[in-house]
């Protein structure tokens, strides 16, 4: 297997020839973080700003998040370092209308797993850290006063050890070898973890999991589902959700936001990446798709082909619930 | 017997125009008893029945929802 | 109807209307009537199940919801005394005064659909129904499984109110039956709804029912109802191919059926519950009118009609559909329905809309910004609310509620004094919006809505709370409880009606001609029809000659040449000035919707754009090319259309042939197939009575699976045992064998009878083999219509809507929808014309006003409501964002509950109208 | 139809979170038949009635002031 150091230069190549070929006028990818573990999502528009593109283990974001929200008038056909799951999500971007195929160069990469900083930092409580670096299936965290190795599979994010596609379902060029299409766990067993509790339990492990919401929308605008004009929270006419951090408003916000990406999810982690107070929202939002797997045989964005599983119905689709 | 008085709840009921809502109409012709606990509010389809209805009655206290085709 | 006077465009009708000793006028339907009536009577409407009052309606649904009273059992009438109805009416609607009214109505066309009546099994000895409680007729089960039935659908039987366990369905009693009565024919529906009955016995059974259904041939000829039968079988019916003896009754009332199975042994089971599937036959009453009225019957006592003209009968100018014509089911019923209509009007269409009316209507008031002024009418409906609810608490209440302005109680706010005070109140109160508490939109709302528009509101300012149906008369025994939920009622209404605004109903010209794809039988007739009914008609087929599939045919059921109707088919379409004919031509594309599409054909002289209000999808089928029994590789082995024109050409000669074999289902009700072609049975039976009659010693041997010669047909199936055809049943399981011998044929068959293989030296093999469709999946998406399973064009509603689509303005006709005969695709072609003509002589459309909209400043164009949109009326717009159709749009707001970002919305069900209502709860 | 779908997720989904699956009901009535409607308020108005006053996601504008 490649390490994700050569993978990063063999993308800078790619990128520096597809743009000097004139083949794309942008080439969205990561770019090295001014903070340990927080690659930051980089547009390289010129063969030069290519050589800054990058790519490791802490590379959070969910690219294809900008191409619905690329500035106008700027690049007509970009290129995008596309993993498993961002694959998926471009995939379903396309059936969505979003883009078309044609608009978008997929550099097709596998996911190595990313790397939850916050899992790095409970390593080292209280201690400062300064750098970190992958060497093979190691990181290497240095501090104040401290150099340690960690290996990485203990500290990946948790929507990377149940990944079902680390390789990109659609691409244009394939960066690197593809690799075993998981990492072996399976989301099944992880999914919905509050079924497991007891009926009048659930809420209470709800309202502590969501507790600490600010309303920041943070995971709203990481999420490539999430590209509405008018989000249903900003509507006033009628005013579905409250805009206060009560708990039926943050319920309700929360509710309908993991309702809006069913049969849509390709639980990606870019939610849970971008939420600054460490909320948990796979929780819930990890129950709806294992229940659309469950009800429909669905999994978002595996193809071009097949129907969003709530655009369509089958006769015989279940409704023991229905009296 | 209990001091209190018994639990009345409030429901709301989402009925289809052309299904429910008809049945509801004849439940009344045939005076078919039941307790006033519902309160109807007609829709033109059940594919009208928007997620937002059923959490909106939730956030107003209602304490049951039922959509009926 | 008493009598039909004159001749055809100029009839006197002489009808006779019968008492219901109630003013239509004052009737609300409380039903006070019904309750105080001391009298009981059977039920007709529940097969005398239980009881119904003097004073009654026959059932719930009944229209015009009017009560009548039963003079033969009514007291008053039988004794002089009682009056209680009358005494009890709230409006004094009761009238024993009135009188028989006898008229002469002018009209100059005839349709009588005087129906069948359910074959009296009583006569059967052997199986006891007139002695037997637990022996019931279909009928009187339909009414047990019915939720509105005596039982309210709970499966019980009669003797005893229990659940049964075992339940037995006997069919054919009453039909293909010459000595017990005299009906000789096959009653078509008793198979299905035998299949229907007991699928739906098992669903509302708690214990895990066991149905068996005793047949002779199952006979599950059409749309899907093949399917149907596979289902019930996969969900443990039993199908008991056998003969029925006798039934004799235990102690606790349960039922022995002795039986003989298909290989002879005589075998008895007990059931709790025997249903006899009762055939059709015409009531005697129906059989002395028809005489009377000098309309033809048939040997059977059904009214005589020709496969070329399915629903004319022997005068002229005089009509008929359904049951009355030969037993059929609801779907065929309701086309032949269309059918009749459409020959009805075809020679009156110079009189078409000479006695219509112009509503005058003042002009609308704008409120356009306007505070609202809403004005709330409490109805006391007599004592129907008022009686539970205290209306004056409602009404006060409804005076503190913001922006009402103005509130009254009445008596009746439904009538006619009231609707004129309330013209008034709207002028002098100004009131922009109404609201009125009092019984259903769903029967009220468009009388409201007319007293509104007379006093220059626009319709859809106007809700109403329903305070009687769905409430005084549910909660009677909790009269405070029901004033609360009233006042909520109103609440809820007002806050919704605030919200209102007035939606305009936008009027679209309708172009006045039509286009029929495809010039077969159905195609050719369609286009006629729709000519001699005035309107301009684009017959569009691609191959270069008309007649489709016919070309080939032989005969028809009743043994009709057509060939010499095709020709005749042809010359009126030649000769007639409205029909533009396109031959060797397709379809490039459609654009538009109901009154204004606009198609572009292709053919061989290029491309021309056609603007037409309607269509009609005729494109026929195809038959199959079997790949087994040695077709195609033997000359001798050919398909029964091959057959037909080989018998026309006269390169076959009956006379030369000694030994013919015919196979029946050869393609048709096997697993990638499961359908049956309909028409197969019945045409290896004419096949074969051809070749006795030319040449009486020839062996004929048909090969069947079930012999499904439904109607009439079956005589042709009895004549055909009688003249030495033999008939073989094999079973999927074990298929005939092929096999080429010397000169001829070796058939080796399983027989059921005599449980071993035989083994027919044939000269011929004739192959029934299956319709299949064209699967025209590119014309389907052109005119945005679906197809099924098996590339049937399907209908808006298989049994209600047989010849629409979902999509207005597009029928269809013929094999396209289905394999079926030549007078059935006549008989559809009649009624799509029927129907597109509803359409075209409308002249203009209004669109409803409650139609969904997009707002595109919200709209991200993911392709949702398009998706989901059933009636294909989202589409997108060159920026790739939604827009509505109002023409095709139906308001069922399935796009509003489906879009993320809020971009669609409802009128009159907007997202702003349900919140307030639920707010307001 | 693509509501059954719709309401089988959310009916799923609320109950994941607590909302108990008794306050909420989904039936097909035709207009035809009052009883079966009779019959489905009554159960209804039972369950609801059984898991008393609604405890979760109700906005109380005096918490929030």
């Amino acid at each position: 297997m490649s390490t994700t150091q050569e993978i990063a230069a063999q993308i800078r190549e790619a990128a520096k020839r597809l743009l000097s070929e004139g083949k794309v006028d942008c080439v969205i990818g990561f770019a090295q973080g001014t903070v340990p573990m927080r690659e930051y999502p980089y547009f390289a528009y010129t063969p030069e700003e290519a050589e800054n593109l990058t790519w490791s283990r802490f590379c959070c974001n969910n690219l294809s998040n900008f191409l619905v929200r690329r500035p106008k008038g700027q690049a007509d056909k970009v290129a995008i370092v596309a993993q498993g799951c961002v694959s998926r999500n471009i995939v379903g971007l396309i059936k969505e209308n979003q883009i078309t195929r044609e608009q978008v160069y997929i550099l097709g990469v596998a996911s190595p797993g990313m790397v939850d900083r916050n899992k790095v930092q409970a390593l080292f409580p209280l201690k400062t850290i300064t750098e970190v670096t992958e060497d093979g299936d190691e990181l290497i965290v240095k501090g104040l006063g401290f150099e340690e190795r960690v290996p990485t599979k203990k500290v990946l994010r948790q929507n990377c050890y149940t990944c079902v596609m680390r390789n990109p379902v659609i691409k244009d060029e394939m960066i690197g070898e593809e690799s075993a299409p998981t990492h072996g766990g399976n989301i099944d067993k992880v999914a919905a973890p509050w079924e497991k509790l007891a009926p009048e339990e659930r809420w209470a492990a709800f309202q502590e999991t969501f507790k600490d919401c600010i309303r920041c929308y943070a995971c709203r605008d990481a999420c490539p589902l999430c590209y509405c004009h008018v989000c249903f929270v900003d509507e006033a006419r009628p005013q579905w959700c409250g805009k206060t951090q009560d708990e039926a408003d943050v319920a309700t916000f929360h509710i309908l936001r993991a309702f809006h990406c069913a049969g849509r999810c390709t639980d990606c982690g870019a939610c849970e990446s971008a939420c600054p107070v460490g909320i948990k929202m796979r929780k819930l939002t990890s129950m709806i798709e294992k229940d659309i797997r469950e009800l429909y045989g669905y999994t978002p964005g595996m193809d071009l082909e097949s129907q969003p599983p709530l655009s369509v119905y089958k006769p015989n689709d279940p409704q023991e619930f229905i009296k | 017997m209990s001091e209190k008085a018994e639990f009345q709840p409030r429901i709301a009921a989402f009925l289809c125009n052309w299904c429910s809502y008809g049945a509801a109409d004849l439940a009344g012709v045939s005076r078919l008893q039941y307790p006033p606990n519902i309160h109807v509010i007609r829709i033109p389809c059940t594919g009208r029945m928007s997620p937002k209805f059923i959490l909106q009655a939730f956030r107003q206290g209602i304490d049951g929802v039922w959509v009926s085709g | 109807m008493q009598d039909i006077q004159g001749e055809e465009g100029d009839f006197t009708v002489k009808v006779v209307s019968h008492p219901r000793y109630v003013d239509m006028d004052k009737c609300i339907a409380c039903g006070a009537c019904a309750e105080k009536c001391p009298k009981r009577v059977a039920s007709e409407y529940n097969a005398g199940l239980n009881k119904r009052k003097a004073a009654y309606v026959q059932y719930a649904q009944a229209v015009p919801l009017k009560y009548a009273i039963d003079a033969p059992n009514c007291l008053y009438f039988l004794k002089g005394k009682c009056k209680a109805c009358q005494k009890f009416c709230p409006t004094g609607a009761v009238n024993y005064e009135q009188q028989e009214l006898t008229r002469d109505i002018k009209v100059g066309s005839v349709i009588i659909s005087a129906g069948f009546k359910p074959f009296d099994p009583s006569r059967y000895v052997q199986y006891s129904y007139a002695n037997f409680p637990n022996v019931v007729t279909a009928l009187e089960f339909e009414r047990i499984l019915a939720a509105s039935g005596p039982w309210m659908g709970h499966l019980v039987r009669p003797s005893d109110e229990a659940e049964p366990k075992k339940i037995a369905w006997i069919q054919c009693v009453g039909s293909r039956d010459v000595n017990a009565c005299d009906h000789p024919y096959c009653s078509a529906v008793c198979c299905m709804y035998a299949i229907k009955e007991s699928v739906i016995a098992k669903e509302h059974s708690k214990a895990g029912l066991d149905a068996a259904i005793f047949f002779m041939d199952m006979r599950t000829f059409g749309k899907d109802f093949e399917r149907y039968y596979d289902h019930a079988k996969e969900e443990g019916v039993r199908f008991i191919r056998s003969r029925i003896h006798s039934i004799s009754e235990r102690a606790n009332k349960s039922l022995a059926i002795e039986y003989a199975t298909e290989d002879g042994q005589a075998m008895v089971e007990d059931f709790d519950l025997v249903v006899l599937s009762q055939g059709l036959e015409t009531s005697p009453q129906t059989i002395e009118l028809c005489q009377k009225l000098g309309i033809e019957l048939n040997d059977s006592s059904f009214i005589n009609t020709s496969c070329f003209a399915p629903v004319a009968t022997s005068r002229p100018g005089v009509y008929v559909c359904g049951a009355l014509a030969g037993p059929k089911d609801i779907p065929l019923s309701v086309m032949e329905a269309s059918a009749a209509a459409c020959a009805a009007a075809g020679k009156l269409s110079s009189a078409r809309g000479t006695l219509a009316k112009e509503q005058e209507v003042p002009p609308q008031r704008n409120v356009a910004g306007d505070t609202p002024r809403i004005g709330v009418f409490v109805c006391s409906c007599g004592i129907n609310i008022a009686g539970v609810v205290d209306v004056q608490a409602v009404a006060e209440y409804a005076r503190s509620l913001p922006y009402v302005a103005y509130v009254e109680n009445n008596l009746f706010t439904c009538s006619q004094d009231t609707q004129d005070k309330m013209t008034a109140v709207i002028e002098e109160q100004n009131l922009n919006r109404v609201v009125v508490a009092a019984c259903t939109p769903r029967t009220h709302e468009p009388l409201f809505q007319e007293t509104l528009v007379s006093a220059g509101l626009n319709r859809y300012l106007f809700d109403m709370a329903n305070i009687r149906n769905q409430n005084s008369w549910v909660h009677a025994g909790e009269p405070e409880a029901a004033t609360e939920k009233a006042k909520d009622l109103v609440r809820m209404a007002v806050a919704k009606a605030a919200l209102l605004q007035p939606l305009s109903e936008v009027q679209l010209e309708v172009e006045p001609s039509a286009m029929v794809i495809g010039g077969g039988v159905a195609g050719m007739n369609a286009a006629l029809e729709l000519a001699s009914q005035g309107y301009k008609t684009h017959l569009v087929e691609r191959d270069s000659a008309l007649g489709g599939n016919a070309r080939l045919l032989r005969v028809t059921a009743q043994n009709d040449q057509v060939a010499p109707y095709l020709a005749d088919l042809e010359a009126r379409l030649q000769a007639e000035p409205n029909i533009a004919l396109h031959l060797g031509t397709t379809i490039k594309d459609v654009e538009g919707f109901v009154g204004n599409f606009k198609t572009t054909l292709a053919g061989e002289g290029g491309e021309e754009v056609v603007e037409h209000g309607a269509a009609i999808i005729a494109t026929g089928a195809a038959e199959y090319k079997p790949s087994e029994y040695l077709y195609g590789q033997n000359p001798k082995v050919m398909t029964h259309l091959e057959m037909d024109g080989a018998l026309q050409s006269g390169e076959l000669d009956p006379k030369k042939v000694n030994s013919l074999v015919l196979i029946q289902c050869v393609g048709s009700r096997e697993p990638e197939r499961p359908y049956c072609s309909k028409v197969c049975c019945t045409h290896s039976v004419e096949t074969a009575l051809h070749f006795k009659k030319d040449n009486p010693d020839c062996q004929v041997v048909i090969l069947y699976r079930d012999i499904r010669t439904f109607g009439r047909r079956e005589l042709l199936y009895k004549e055909a045992r009688g003249k030495g055809v033999l008939f073989v049943r094999f079973d999927l399981d074990h298929k005939p064998k092929v096999e080429a011998s010397g000169q001829g044929l070796t058939v080796t068959v399983r027989d059921h009878v005599l449980g071993r293989d035989l083994l027919i030296e044939a000269d011929l093999v004739g192959l029934a083999s299956a319709i299949v469709s064209h699967r025209a999946q590119d014309l389907a998406q052109m005119f945005k219509v679906p197809l099924d399973a098996d590339g049937w064009f399907l209908e808006a509603h298989q049994k209600l809507r047989p010849v629409d689509f979902a999509t207005d303005g597009v029928f269809m006709a013929g094999l396209a929808h289905y394999p079926k005969p030549l007078e059935e695709a006549v008989a559809q072609a009649q009624a799509a014309v029927a129907r597109a003509v509803t359409v075209l002589s409308a002249k203009k459309m209004m669109l409803p006003g409650t139609v969904a909209w997009i707002d595109q400043s919200k709209c991200v164009g993911c392709g949702v409501c398009w998706t989901v949109c059933p009636y294909q009326a989202i589409t997108a717009d060159d920026k790739g964002l939604a827009l509505v159709n109002e023409a095709l749009c139906k308001g069922c707001g399935t796009c509003v509950a489906s879009c993320r970002s809020g971009a669609p919305n409802l009128r009159g069900f907007t997202n702003q109208d349900v919140m307030a209502q639920i707010m307001a709860m | 139809m693509f509501a059954r779908r719709r309401f089988a997720v959310l009916k799923d989904l609320l109950e994941y979170v607590g909302i108990e699956p008794g306050r909420l009901h989904f039936s097909w009535i035709s207009s035809a038949e009052a009883a079966k409607f009779q019959e489905t308020v009554l159960a209804v108005t039972e369950a609801v009635k059984a898991l008393g006053p609604a405890k979760h996601m109700i906005k109380d504008i005096r918490k929030v002031a």
